[in-house]
């Protein structure tokens, strides 16, 4: 096909755009901790930017993206990224797209702190997120994306419901329940210290999932413009859902609204290249309304998965799952789904969602447990009690 | 009169807030303080080393009530918000003469 | 003509900025009022962009852009985005028009925050929102970009200094007649609570503001350049010439230097495609100027149009309308001004920018006060006193 | 060749990048000083930006791209951007290529106010920037890039290695000493007043950083992509090598991980367009250790060079230059460093680098020795212990 | 002498600082608190419930002067702080036994 | 039992901990506020006029201790605060008549 210019402008921006997610979840979660734990809470986002971009270059996207090996994992070809220059791969530079791929694969560990926050030990996520992302994200990726089993099945991800929300959504439930309850957590309220941190967070997210979906199509074209547009539709009707489903039960909370406008976001990410604009309505105040419920549910089982990732991408990406199998519509990306009579896809759907939640929770439940008797995942009761900041970073967050 | 200045754990404040308002002392003014205790705190192990955390944030909370009232605002903010652990904080009662309500210029006992 | 990747790759990339606009602008009005209603004041940008998104998908869209009807309103066969699909429009993907138009409507909104801030009952705010985009954006829209009666009339708006800016800044200022003074206005000092925050939503607003108006191009090539860097310049000299201004009445605020910047953002707007950058640095410098004179004289007048829509959209947009009158430049964008001899064109914009004041501040008032005497523009005097956070969403900004 | 419409969105979008930064600085720089001085401090890179636009627009431009006159200046054709219409130069418009370069400008202004933090006069320094910018950075940037003797030279700087970071830090540091260290400096601790706002200035300068570089290629192809990931590969092994030497040497600050990030940025900079991601890897940790050891050997001396300009952008710089004339390889840019066993390259850098910090130094010592005894550079002792928000904006920061 | 601690509104604060000072009354320390009065605070009502936000931002200003000064310096802090509503906050009259000028060691009494 | 109340220039608020820890005060509590002397702040030049800022940030600093350690405490505090220029501050003693431990419920006299 050769280089096309206005694809690859695309693919540099939308690297960009996702680029700035990985901070974006750290003020979207710095916000809602308290504020002794607000700079390690920020800071492992940033770890985790760091981590994962050292570890992709090294192995994880050749793992990811090699050619594959049975169905399960890619090939070692490009360790080091051997052997990618300047030249392309369909109409953008392979080096744009192992960028792009790279900032997914960081957002994804950035989103596991909210089933540690204010409690894991600085070296221990270090370790953890190191291993994490190689045992976990890299073979899901390649399941998917890269050439894997679940892409054999026909089952449809546009931009990373089930790779990047159904993977660490489930395996930030199964890393609290390793690491256990925050000391109070029940007893006294945990007020989040500034929630207009969390909504610039929540900025950045919105604005960087143009990226994020709208990137995915891997061209500047009108599928691009699809999903952006329903990207933004799915986040707008969840915000709305959730906002009004919580006034519904008492306050209409600002934290609610945004946390709604993440589960839309969330959701229409395996759909972004497959639904048209009037589907996304649907899917995102779907998702808003699940996600809150998955919300009262975790807090009613006393479940201290911190930050809801769970409820939020968990539940989200498995909502947004199913939906693509539902709601797909074959003028929009090809594929149909249930409402168009297409019930293979649909159940497609769910065996790919499903593999994906039972390895990433299994896989993480074992890791962090291995981590936790080997060298503690958390922190001693008085560090927890003074703060991560102090007693992991030695600094203050504000004076 | 006296006022009653509690140092309190953040974590218990609220508590401490109801049990008093269930023994009917609602008014009290509350500041956000730092404080550092006999025991200079917590020390924390850090690669050998130790560190020591000595200004740990607290809440202030002072009760202007009679002085017939002192020992059961004690007891209640006592109860509320004792852990048994270091760092509990203390209670002060210091004299007042005299108390205005301001917004009817009137003084009170 | 055909897609064209490369413009394609721009749109949605401008597209993106110009989201990030709405929470921009919600943080730079946050960071003006009073803690107990950063919230509430951050949300509404917000809310006001969920509101107009899913309108606009619904019918603000084919309202703006559906084909003329008597040259007032566009027809409904856009309705719910029907029979758009993955095809273009001029050398982009219609969806990514659509995308972009979005993103300007729900600025727009988001504006007029201004004139209710720290006094608007959440509710009431969510009803007017979706009315006023409905009554006043989208027939202005339709008058000057969907080919409606100001196209028609020769009127330069190069990208939305009428429709975005006039609109917004006067409606602002009638609801601030309708909706009354903040309690206590004129009694005792209102701090911004966090001028930071203030200048963090700038920083969004002035990189966004590439998107909004090198956007309008609608391609990528030397008329976006050129409305680029006129933007630049414009907002630079906007904040020299507040800052001097108001060091030569006092201290040289850093709310003065932000706000000339989007004074000279917003004067700019309109003329982005069609002037110089010599030009741009005396409109900018002038949008400086007046509006903060405008806003002194507000402030005599004792008008609580509080975070300043009026004088710095309202009357910063007129001045952009005419200055596009005086200087624009036919090496530019094809038309000449005053300077060149032009006096049609000037009073063209006279015309538009007067149409659309009159417009928008008159269905405004009349809206704002149907709303007020049915369901309550207001919060009660109680809820005001404690804050919209704690009153309206049951919040605290910061623990 | 033409106008390519990929090339100019790609660079108005690395514009619309870059300029984000300089805001970015200002968080960055904000975060780190007392509360007293946060407005100060934002607002002098907002200034640095508004001052550099219009002086690049009037003759900043011309003198650095204008017709090259004997090596060392460019001539004045393009005063007040005359003559620059809609046409394009190479495969981007002119003005597109104008505005790129002014927003190199501008943060290379910004990253100045290190050196003079919390001490400065608001005067002082609009009358510093504005001469400094002209008789510094508008030649560097002719001898390197304009077609001066640097260039001639066969020096090789991707996108400012030595032009943007070693003439800043090496700037700032003459500024310091001629400024004078703060009150109290060494005396009582002066704690960052908000880390926060330093982690969203370092995002933001992270994701302005994706512009910088891969802007800097200047068209939307795989070298733009190289660039990117080499970018984000240094800013990684920057964070994770300051972190792991400051953890050895106590805590490891999240200050500290981010400051990593920015020193690994500064290294690449010179390097994007020429060296391998593994390669990058390399420049990355040794910037970290390097510019964290530089810091350490700052305090040692007691300079006061307040927020580190020199150590991190300065040596950094110095080393990314160095670096380029190391791991340069023919297959990424056509130029081999040492390591491929050229040695003229690797002479080249060093001249280039050690000629730009010995004019940029030289030139900052004189110029601000200059205005410290004319007008004063620095405010009154009072001014100082009350904090510049109050004494130069008469304003607080937060209410 | 006596300290005099006052919890105010704060949006009276302005207002009580300037009238302390035209009577002569410069020096004071401003903290700022959190209050609840006998009246628990402000009612709201919210979607047929009543909610309560018991705890109000409030300015408490501490002054120390001879005890012949003490009755006019509280009346100027209840004339400038008085809204006449519920929430206009307290006065109260706390003896000091000793006061020191830092800057000269000097003791005041 | 006194409570010394002293209010600080922040920049010297460390080394006044560290001179008190020296002298085997440990305990303390401080709270960030704001105070206004007799010589009403600081005042600015700017273009001509004079511009006050009167309102600083301060620290206070409260330690109870035993009667016969009032003076130590002054004295230590005095010497590690002063630096001899306005806005060094001041210290307050008042009475306390009753102290808790709430961690034990113990009464310290
Ligand atoms: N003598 C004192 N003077 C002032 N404040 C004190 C004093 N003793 C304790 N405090 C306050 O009480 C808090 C808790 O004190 P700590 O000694 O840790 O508690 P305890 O020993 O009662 O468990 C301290 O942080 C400090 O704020
Ligand atoms: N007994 C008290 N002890 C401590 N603080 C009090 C007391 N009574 C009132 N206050 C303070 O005064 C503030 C105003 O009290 P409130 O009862 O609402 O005012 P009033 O009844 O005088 O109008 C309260 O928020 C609280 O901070
Ligand atoms: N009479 C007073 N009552 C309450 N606080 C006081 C009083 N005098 C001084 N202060 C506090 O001490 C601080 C320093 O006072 P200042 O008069 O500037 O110091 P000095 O004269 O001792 O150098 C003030 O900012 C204020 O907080």
């Amino acid at each position: 096909m050769g280089l096309d210019s206005g694809d690859t402008a695309w693919i540099l921006a939308a690297t960009a755009l996702v680029l700035l997610m990985t901070p974006g979840v750290g003020l979207f979660y710095g916000g809602m901790v308290r504020r002794k734990n607000a700079l390690s809470t920020i800071s492992l986002s940033f770890l985790a930017l760091a981590i994962v971009s050292v570890q992709w270059v090294l192995f994880g996207y050749t793992l990811s993206f090699g050619s594959d090996v049975n169905g399960v994992i890619g090939g070692l070809e490009y360790t080091g990224l051997a052997g990618i220059g300047l030249e392309e791969t369909g109409t953008i530079p392979h080096l744009g797209f192992v960028a792009f791929q790279l900032t997914f694969a960081a957002i994804t560990l950035a989103i596991l702190v909210s089933g540690m926050a204010e409690r894991v030990r600085l070296s221990s996520f270090i370790l953890f997120g190191f291993l994490w992302t190689t045992l976990v994200y890299d073979p899901l990726a390649h399941w998917v994306w890269g050439g894997g089993w679940l892409a054999e099945l026909g089952a449809l991800d546009f931009a990373g419901g089930t790779v990047v929300h159904i993977s660490s959504g489930f395996s930030a439930l199964a890393i609290a329940f390793v690491i256990g309850r925050r000391a109070g957590f029940g007893e006294h309220s945990m007020e989040p210290h500034s929630i207009p941190m969390t909504l610039i967070g929540s900025a950045l997210l919105w604005f960087g999932w143009f990226g994020f979906n709208a990137g995915s199509a891997l061209q500047a074209n009108g599928l691009a413009a699809n999903a952006l547009i329903v990207t933004n539709t799915a986040a707008s009707a969840g915000a709305i859902a959730w906002l009004l489903a919580s006034w519904y039960h008492g306050k209409p909370s600002s934290l609610g609204m945004v946390s709604g406008a993440i589960a839309g976001l969330v959701a229409i990410t395996p759909a972004a290249g497959f639904v048209d604009p009037l589907a996304s309505i649907a899917i995102g105040a779907v998702a808003g309304i699940i996600c809150y419920s998955a919300m009262l549910f975790r807090i009613g089982k006393g479940w201290d998965e911190s930050l809801d990732a769970w409820a939020v991408h968990g539940i989200g990406g498995l909502w947004g799952a199913i939906a693509t199998g539902i709601f797909a519509k074959e003028s929009v990306g090809e594929y149909s789904g249930l409402i168009y009579g297409n019930v293979e896809q649909f159940i497609a759907q769910i065996i790919a969602a499903g593999s994906a939640l039972v390895y990433a929770f299994a896989v993480t439940l074992i890791l962090a447990k291995i981590i936790d008797m080997t060298v503690g995942l958390r922190v001693s009761e008085e560090e927890e009690y003074v703060g991560l900041d102090i007693s992991q970073h030695g600094e203050k967050a504000y004076a | 009169m006296k006022m009653i200045t509690a140092v309190v754990r953040p974590e218990r404040f609220e508590r401490v807030m109801e049990e008093l308002e269930n023994e009917g002392y609602i008014a009290l003014t509350a500041t956000e303080v730092k404080g550092r205790g006999e025991q200079k705190g917590i020390k924390l192990q850090f690669r050998g080393r130790t560190m020591e955390v000595d200004l740990l944030d607290k809440m202030k909370i002072e009760i202007v009530v009679d002085e017939n009232e002192v020992d059961r605002v004690i007891e209640t903010i006592t109860s509320a918000a004792r852990t048994g652990k270091i760092g509990d904080g203390r209670i002060f009662v210091i004299p007042v003469e005299k108390s205005v309500r301001i917004r009817t210029g009137e003084i009170i006992s």
